[in-house]
């Protein structure tokens, strides 16, 4: 089992005020490489992931983390899917705060999930959907705490019961449930364009990436793409992060492979259908030799990507620009 | 409805997906999972719903679902195919909580005689036999809105209580469920492939309100964990149309939910 | 003075739950006239006016208002200007919530605000400008309350110590103060472009509108122009409003004159200074004789844009496109 | 900074702007107000601070402010000029409270020792002399970080105790700011066209720091309606050099607020 949390459930405030006055909020650039970007993520840190499901991961960062062979890290994300699984199977991460984890519903249940929490090798904590996205959100705004109406009543709520409040409503006396605002040391977020700076443009699903970046103590972006400055200020309402919550902007194209990110490339169903099928048998075999085969013994990014092949890499971005075909 | 229209054969899920269809109401804003719930859902708004709205988790209003390109998830691009707003997903979560959504609509693994929903643990929570993958937003659902659930009917998905309750349904009935903070919404409707059941004003265990064709009251009971009331009216429901089957296959011509 | 509030100031959870419930949110067309619209607005309503000081002000629903005699309106806006003025002198408003109040900087301080607040013919409840930004989060995320670490310790807070809670934050020890949810009766927003359902887009500056319009039991929707619901459909992630809150989408060209829509145009100056100018004697009859020569007497919206003046029209908009120039 | 630059004559608003922009650092973030205070952040950005960031409370990061098209307020379009990012108001705001903002930058009406201000009675709140506009986003700035405040000198400008907090400075003094909740923040420097103050580390009371050129001390005091401490290391300021009141003049050509 994990060893519980070090730090309070809640960062006090002027914890927080510091840690963020500390950071360099200057413009600069601060364009790097994968391996560089390692750096900023140690051993044991809270790690939020960017997307939902298969969607907008930070696959490739995921990816130079397992590499890089950090440990232990605790890691929340909307909803987890192989990209937890990963990470749980090469040991970077043994604690997982999510509202749903498994490969995804037409893979049925994560068999890799299920060994690992099963067998108490790493925790699950389990938050509801929202309530997790109220956490972050009260992250992000600098306060302790999110009042929520749901979780009450069910066992996902009892389960959590040491990390939340019921109160009596000042105003009306109804029932509410009380939030922790969760601040994550690090915050992976994967988009489609970026500057320079980290000024980080979207399109489609944002998911609870925004929350996340203003959430967290250091934020890596990874981008399909790196344009100007100039070509930021010509949109600043397009504009979804800002530059000075950004520690680092990586350029990665195809960086969710398998995964998608959105109007770029659909998930590559072939390779995930794959996956699936050689976790029928013993998870961590299966999970060694694709970690070996695709982590470890890839000489870089685009390496990895052959590995994957050409046409599902042509054919999932056939796939994922026809949204715009309309 | 006539009986003219009906067609056979049908498969359990089709079944399903067009009961389901039929208890949604035109101009509803209806929170959607994947699978039956969005073919149903979509069913609805080609036929007698056109003025129905899904939600989908992910972050979308109000989408179109393309034939033959079903999303894998509520979460990828493929649910926001020409909708009128996307959005962050603590956003569209929260459209629950402020009362915009009228009715929810999920699939579910167990459910017990209270209408609640485990998709979390198999066994205890400490020493699980089957750690499930949680609830999603289905526990924000069904903490704030009413439920329709769509499910097979089998003994061992309907037991008297369920392990962890992941989605609250009327919790331990009677008034159990505002008492312990849920003061709106509450399961509605679980339909399956033998019948719909709702649930009893007052005590909130579930009772059979309509029987599928050819079905009998005792065959819905054996396929149950726990014994169920019985409405003193039971309907009989008329049989899917060719119509609402031609869109199910349209829809999802590889018969990736609905084989 | 204005009467006190009737209902309670937090509205219940099941109230405001009944009366969404209870609103047609079906995919609808919802074009009408100024004219009609103004007919979902009942004196004594709660108001909440889009935009900020001088940008994207829903001045054509205003006029529609003052010219259809609504009385006692509670008016609440981020910071309030020469509408605010107006909707004091027509009678129209008793009671103004927001954080700053003057027609604008360059005018000083306004004289017609000083009139009916020094005199007592209309409260002014002055919140931090975060704080009321809260108070319509709160509002559109269905919670009774948002905590706050503003409007502590200063005589801002203390004039609103029966509507506010100070507490000790049970995570963390910490003094917050917690605000409560404002759901106004009514939301007026201007925008760029809508579609007859109400889906609306917003270039440029979102000020609160977005968090008023999901807070409010209605809302009345103006608009540069309607778009077709094909259009919206080919971006929804520039969506910023939904269709099932919007109760009424009305087609106003220049719908803010003499203040400015976001890339359309820019605030009529020589209006305003002139305006401005008019307001230096006696307030009362010169707003008397500005409604009756721009709001009684004109004879619809374009015979009111006429009595400003084309010059002032084209100059306005030459003005407001060039922000998109560089 | 040498004296070669300097230059003669300016005004008491130029003079004002300069020495403001000079507090600033490169690489801050800078909550601005319109007039002065967006004029020396502007300045300090084309001199020594290029990669200063200034925030508007309208929803706006980074913009560039154009020659003589100065903004009306911070909430209009002429702010968003080649803007980084536009936000939505209260996200603007929360940055402060999130602790992404270094320093606050307003103009003041009223000032008392403590540093607290006055933009919303003149009189008693019952019955006021002059019911001002009110604070705006003054109160949240003020709040939740350091403050820099530039302001005419005029002894009905600094007066012992405040009418009305708006914007709260120090309070009463001493670790009262803290005491009623506010741990953050606080007035760091007083920029008018005298002098530069700041506060005693333990008393919190206003304290002259600086002289402007050909300023004495006993001129600061003439003109303020309370003792002013001094610092016992009283510094003169260099006077405005012509590069700096080139910018200001390039900037405000018709001098809307350097007059």
């Amino acid at each position: 089992m994990a060893a519980q949390p070090k730090a309070p459930l809640v960062k006090p405030y002027l914890q927080l005020r510091k840690e963020t006055a500390e950071r360099d909020r200057g413009l600069r650039e601060k364009v790097m490489t994968l391996e560089e970007a390692v750096t900023l993520v140690n051993d044991g840190d809270h790690v939020a992931l960017g997307g939902c499901t298969l969607s907008r991961t930070p696959m490739a960062m995921i990816w130079a983390l397992v590499r890089a062979r950090r440990k232990n890290l605790s890691v929340s994300r909307s909803i987890t899917s192989s990209e937890g699984e990963i990470m749980l199977a090469s040991g970077a991460c043994n604690h997982i705060v999510t509202s749903w984890f498994s490969q995804g519903i037409v893979w049925g249940v994560s068999r890799v999930m299920r060994h690992y929490t099963e067998k108490k090798l790493a925790r699950f904590d389990e938050w509801s959907h929202m309530s997790l996205g109220m956490r972050f959100r009260a992250g992000a705004m600098g306060i302790p705490f999110m009042p929520t109406r749901s979780m009450l009543g069910s066992d996902v709520g009892r389960m959590r019961d040491s990390e939340v409040k019921k109160i009596t409503c000042p105003f009306t006396g109804e029932d509410l449930l009380l939030l922790p605002a969760l601040n994550p040391d690090v915050a992976l977020i994967h988009v489609q364009r970026a500057d320079p700076y980290g000024n980080a443009q979207m399109d489609g699903l944002q998911f609870m990436d925004i929350d996340i970046a203003m959430a967290a103590k250091r934020v890596i972006l990874t981008t399909e793409r790196i344009i100007t400055n100039d070509q930021i200020r010509r949109t600043p309402d397009q504009t979804r992060i800002p530059f000075f919550t950004v520690d680092a902007v990586v350029e990665v194209p195809f960086g969710c492979a398998p995964h998608e990110c959105y109007g770029m490339y659909e998930p590559f169903f072939d390779h995930l259908d794959k996956y699936a099928e050689r976790n029928k048998g013993d998870v961590v075999k299966a999970m060694a030799a694709y970690l070996g085969e695709y982590y470890y013994e890839a000489k870089g990014w685009p390496d990895y990507l052959n590995k994957i092949g050409m046409s599902e890499v042509l054919d999932a971005a056939r796939r994922g620009r026809s949204v715009f075909n309309d | 409805m006539t009986k003219e229209g009906a067609a056979k054969p049908y498969t359990a899920s089709e079944l399903l997906a067009v009961m389901a269809a039929r208890l949604l109401r035109d101009g509803q804003v209806v929170f959607a999972g994947v699978g039956i719930p969005l073919l149903a859902a979509t069913l609805a708004q080609r036929s007698h719903a056109p003025k129905l709205t899904i939600l989908f988790e992910g972050g979308v209003i109000g989408p179109f679902i393309v034939p033959g390109q079903l999303p894998p998830s509520t979460n990828e691009q493929r649910c926001t195919r020409r909708a009128n707003m996307v959005l962050p997903i603590a956003d569209v979560l929260l459209l629950l909580q402020r009362g915009y959504v009228d009715v929810g609509f999920m699939g579910g693994a167990q459910i017990d005689r209270f209408g609640n929903l485990n998709s979390s643990f198999i066994g205890s929570t400490d020493n699980p036999t089957i750690r499930l993958p949680g609830t999603g937003g289905g526990n924000d659902i069904s903490s704030l809105t009413q439920m329709i659930v769509a499910m097979k009917h089998e003994k061992r998905r309907f037991v008297p209580d369920v392990d962890f309750i992941t989605s609250p349904g009327w919790i331990k009935g009677g008034k159990s469920r505002e008492q312990r903070g849920l003061p709106t919404g509450g399961m509605w409707r679980v339909v399956t492939d033998l019948a719909v059941m709702g649930f009893d004003d007052e005590r909130r265990e579930m009772k059979v309100l309509a029987l599928h064709p050819g079905v009998e009251l005792a065959q819905v009971q054996q396929n149950t964990g726990f014994n169920l009331l019985a409405d003193k009216n039971l309907e009989h429901t008329e049989p899917p149309m060719r119509a609402e089957l031609d869109v199910l296959r349209d829809l999802d011509p590889q018969r990736l939910y609905t084989a």
